[in-house]
């Protein structure tokens, strides 16, 4: 699917780096048919047509115009948010407003909203708030009527890694920062302040059984809160970050292992529970989102 | 290329044929989605219209489940991929109960890949679906270490070859397509082996050895250590082969191993290949099969080629 | 890179031992430039100081001058070429009288890389070099053919290796390394053969069999049709032959094939190269070969590593 | 080298073509140390870091700043021109101004201008024009008190691709054309006119004793002229076009067969009769320019 650049710009304060390497983007894309993803779902994209590098990079949709009212042959489009950490980024940092780029998308499986939830939890880590945006937005769309309370952690090295703050307060998200350096909120870790947070709240604050952890980061992190979720019996979802070839189930490249049946699949979405008898699951088209009972992290 | 093609008059292409007979599989044209890149047809459905495909071969099947390598799995190389899937598969019993009814519906040639650790799960899997309606062709991927006798690779020594495809060979009256591995001193005495045990056709190459290492963790990037080179890195490798292979024996010869655009698809049928497979090509773009198609047909049109099979062997030295 | 080294104190860097003692050959380095892609040195005088290289491997030589193949001889493929020069060189007289007092004036070891048509031919290049000073070492091509026993090559037969290699080590008191074909079955049968037969260490790989067409003239692009395959598209098939080899025999590694960066020089080295060899990369950049001393200087002071010897064979499985 | 764009347009008429394919571009670098180039010197550029394209791709110098008083620390510079045709130089037509690129070079063995001659000819097909004019603007510099004629032919497929006319004329040189479509100039090839003009005025107009050829174009062109000047008996020079991998006489890649001895090296630069006393010699070190009676076209 061909996809025209709208914008691709610096966000965050990383400006302030010498070299492109570890600085976030945003691209805006404007594309055919493209007008529904649901959060959580992802693209490939091909960053130039060389052989080198070779395969799609997959990149979580950050932003979906929310069902705009498209005009017969109207364009659909969505935002992306990256972080320069090799060649496939490096090289999307440097595209221009008006290029032309394949993209290959929405793919996967992305969050899913239970009915009847009075908290979201989100934990995100580093790049891991791209595709927490959407779902906040999704949240509060949906959810509206339940005035569903939610609450974000976000964790990065430094204050440069924090992205999308004022995002999720817009939303009207209450929104608990920390960074390894302590150059901006809590020095430490968004799973610390997950942990506090929970240790503390837990009986007076919330009610656990309607509430729901949403996380996404790197794997450490993720299995952290797994466990913490497990530990409290929280319903909690993952979002996996796996090499990836052909994001379409096709090439069993980017499977997870799934949890031995004694563990149960708790609330997880029937669906996949059904599709995949095996003991790995693919994270492109079973994920990249899964119940954190579903699979071994 | 959309400008390229209308300089070729619309009516002229419609008449090439483009149709290949491969040892009585009679596919609409020469291009095949190759083994363990497409999985069982349905996955890419959604991106491609696979009644324009010649044969789509599926995901290597075996007697029963496998679940396949611990990931990670897949790592990209310059111009290439590792793999090392561990050929994870769902078995032959779940393929045709669930998979092939989906892929019979579509006017295209379903071929079966398969593989066993020993002699007699090949054969086993064979007469399973000798008599399976919808199923056109078995692609036999003999690249896999014989289980019972020291896991040498069944693909690399003409001995074991020969027994393999031999004993295939009396348990199916289906074309039977021998895949060769190019890990090989010397492709064409594998090559006249398997044609010597009764193999109809022979497909070439599978992935080259290779490996990936790591350097801030010191670990190769495969849980499996070593995987399977594929992509555009491997291509001269795969049309020198068939090249060779196409000189030493009468069979047809089906190219796989980099090929990404028409112009490569010519090139192996050009060193002698009758029908090619996109492997690779489909992960980088879905529709990379269906674009090579169209430009196969450009290409005769633009060099007033009447009969595709002209172009197979047709290498000029 | 620049930026990055400064973090690591310089001082720091300066203590760090990058010499290697590769059987005998007592280098500044383990980076090499390799035979055929460098010449006989003064091609890249202008561009590199040759000082700072750990050895030099020249240009294959033979008994007599070779004119070579005609072109053309090289071409263009995916994160590769192929070249098929055909080993023209200006003969092991030659050199020793025009190239080699040039070589001298530089503080880099000097390789000879030599080859034959016969076992003779073999030793007789051995045997000239031998007692002259200024060449501090032997690599033995045995990727050619046997011009005698039916065109067999040398690198494809671990007999035919052994033979050979014993003969030469019978003819010569230099520190004998022996460079593998990768086109073979098991590589590790023939790195035995080699070391058995006396070899004081191994390089692998020499490039990969390999061919390209052009459509439009269906001729093969290359006059000799068929030629070696070299740079990154090969890396991960060099990287797995060199792991191999390392787990089979004790000899010293020298690992060859892709090599473009420092870090592709350590995947080597953790698999279980002591030394390595930039090939085609000195096409692409003639200061390769200097950036990746200075890469591996700054990967050991990144990673407290203060002996770069540590690093061969530290795999992690 | 690094080496700085300072510019990178299209050319010529091309620019009706609705493709990039088979336009022609001139760009104009800015490199350190890049200031003494002699005609017919090429270099070899890398168009981008990917390893896909993977080797340089080799470019005539077309025009040096003749010797420009460099301040200490000044810059020095050269220009090419060149066609679309693959993908390389499609990359390169990408390239903007300000951008850096990789430059091998000067390399190679450029043109040489005997003493005392009177006559130049110059015949370029196609993108063989390209070292043209740095030649005959160094033949008018050197050769200024000898009032050396200087006769151009250019041939090219249509009006499009007839390049640097007007460059040539303003040296003061008779400027030829021919197309092969009949759109500019006679109908028919650089080597019909120059033909036809040797034919003609051979005995009248000018001494074939103190006239040069020099030829630049496809392989068959260089073939017909350079048996054109034997049959007269006249010196030429040809500039050959051949695959390279090193530039640098590293790789013998780019090789071509030398003529058998008994033709003998009639006023073929004495050094490279020397240098290289094989069956094969390198385009790029002891070329890309050679006497035709050199070598075998
Ligand atoms: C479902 C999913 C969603 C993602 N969403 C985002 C996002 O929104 N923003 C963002 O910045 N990054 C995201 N990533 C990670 C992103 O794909 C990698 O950072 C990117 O592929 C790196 O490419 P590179 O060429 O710059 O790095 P290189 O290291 O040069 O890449 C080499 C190879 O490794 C793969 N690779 C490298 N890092 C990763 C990684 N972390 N995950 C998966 N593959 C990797 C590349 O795809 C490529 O094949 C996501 C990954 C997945 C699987
Ligand atoms: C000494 C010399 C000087 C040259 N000067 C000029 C010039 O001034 N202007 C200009 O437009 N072109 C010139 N050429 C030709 C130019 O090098 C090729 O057009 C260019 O390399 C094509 O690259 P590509 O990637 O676009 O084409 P592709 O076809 O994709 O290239 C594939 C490979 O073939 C090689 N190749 C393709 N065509 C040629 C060719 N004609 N000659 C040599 N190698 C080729 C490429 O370098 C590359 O390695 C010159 C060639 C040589 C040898
Ligand atoms: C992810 C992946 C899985 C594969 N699985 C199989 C398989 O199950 N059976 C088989 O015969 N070949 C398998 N192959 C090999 C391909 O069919 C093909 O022979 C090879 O990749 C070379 O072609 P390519 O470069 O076009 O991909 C697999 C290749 C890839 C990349
Ligand atoms: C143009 C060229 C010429 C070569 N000539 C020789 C040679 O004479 N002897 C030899 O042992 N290897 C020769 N080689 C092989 C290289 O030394 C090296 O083993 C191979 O290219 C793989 O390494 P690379 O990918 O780094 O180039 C040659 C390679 C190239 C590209
Ligand atoms: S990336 Fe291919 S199956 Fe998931
Ligand atoms: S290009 Fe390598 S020798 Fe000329």
């Amino acid at each position: 699917m061909r996809a025209i650049i709208l914008e691709n710009k610096i966000i965050g304060n990383s400006s302030l780096l010498k070299t492109r390497r570890d600085k976030y983007y945003k691209m805006r894309f404007s594309c055919d048919n493209f007008s529904v993803a649901s959060p959580g779902q992802f693209v490939m994209i091909r960053v130039n047509n060389s052989y080198d590098p070779f395969l799609r990079r997959p990149m979580s949709i950050y932003r979906i115009p929310h069902h705009p009212t498209l005009k017969k042959g109207g364009r659909g489009g969505f935002e992306i948010l990256y972080q320069v950490v090799g060649k496939g980024t490096n090289i999307m940092s440097e595209l221009k407003k008006g290029d032309e780029i394949d993209v290959l998308g929405p793919l996967g499986r992305g969050f899913w909203i239970p009915e009847k939830i009075e908290r979201a939890i989100i934990v995100a880590g580093g790049i891991g708030v791209a595709p927490m945006v959407a779902l906040t937005e999704e949240i509060r769309c949906t959810m509206q009527d339940a005035r569903c309370k939610i609450t974000v952690f976000i964790g990065g090295k430094t204050k440069n890694d924090i992205l999308c703050k004022e995002n999720f307060k817009k939303i009207g998200a209450k929104v608990h920062i920390a960074t390894e350096d302590g150059s901006m909120g809590k020095k430490g870790t968004s799973v610390d302040l997950f942990k506090t947070f929970i240790t503390d709240s837990q009986s007076s604050i919330f009610n656990r059984q309607s509430s729901i952890i949403f996380a996404c980061g790197p794997q450490r992190m993720l299995k952290a809160v797994a466990d913490i979720a497990r530990d409290k019996n929280m319903d909690c979802q993952v979002s996996l970050d796996k090499r990836m070839a052909c994001g379409t189930g096709a090439c069993l490249g980017c499977v997870v292992k799934v949890r031995s049946l004694e563990f149960g699949v708790r609330n997880s979405n029937p669906q996949s529970a059904i599709r995949n008898p095996q003991s790995y699951k693919c994270v492109c088209t079973d994920g990249p989102v899964f119940d954190a009972e579903e699979i071994n992290l | 290329m959309g400008k390229d093609i209308k300089r070729v008059v619309r009516k002229d292409i419609s008449k090439i044929n483009l149709s290949v007979n491969i040892a009585g599989i009679l596919m609409k044209n020469p291009v095949m989605v190759a083994s363990g890149t497409f999985g069982y047809g349905e996955e890419y459905a959604k991106y491609i219209d696979l009644n324009k495909l010649g044969a789509i071969v599926v995901k290597g099947l075996s007697l029963t489940p496998r679940e396949g390598n611990p990931p990670p799995r897949i790592v990209e190389t310059s111009a290439g991929m590792l793999n090392s899937i561990g050929l994870q598969n769902i078995g032959i019993d779940s393929f045709v109960n669930d998979k092939l009814p989906f892929l019979e519906k579509f006017d295209t040639k379903v071929i079966v890949n398969f593989f066993g650790d020993s002699i007699d799960e090949y054969c086993e899997v064979a007469k399973k679906v000798d008599s399976v309606s919808g199923i056109h062709g078995l692609e036999m991927n003999i690249s896999c270490p014989n289980k019972k006798e020291g896991w040498l690779e069944f693909g690399t020594n003409p001995d074991l070859a020969f027994r393999v495809v031999n004993a295939v060979r009396k348990n199916t009256r289906l074309p039977l397509i021998v895949k060769l591995s190019p890990n090989v001193t010397d492709i064409t005495v594998i090559a006249k082996a398997a044609s010597d045990a009764g193999a109809d056709a022979i497909s070439l190459i599978n992935t080259l050895s290779g490996m990936v290492i790591d350097i801030k963790t010191r670990k190769p990037k495969l849980a499996n250590i070593i995987g399977g080179l594929s992509g555009p890195a491997i291509k001269p490798v795969a049309l020198k082969m068939v090249w060779q292979v196409a000189k030493t024996i009468k069979l047809p010869i089906i190219g796989v191993g980099g090929i990404m655009t028409y112009e490569d698809a010519i090139e192996f049928m050009i060193a002698g290949a009758s029908a090619v497979q996109i492997g690779t090509a489909n992960f980088i773009d879905p529709a990379s099969s269906e674009k090579i198609i169209d430009g196969l047909k450009l290409y005769c049109g633009q060099n007033s080629i009447k009969d595709i099979n002209e172009i197979a062997g047709s290498i000029a030295i």
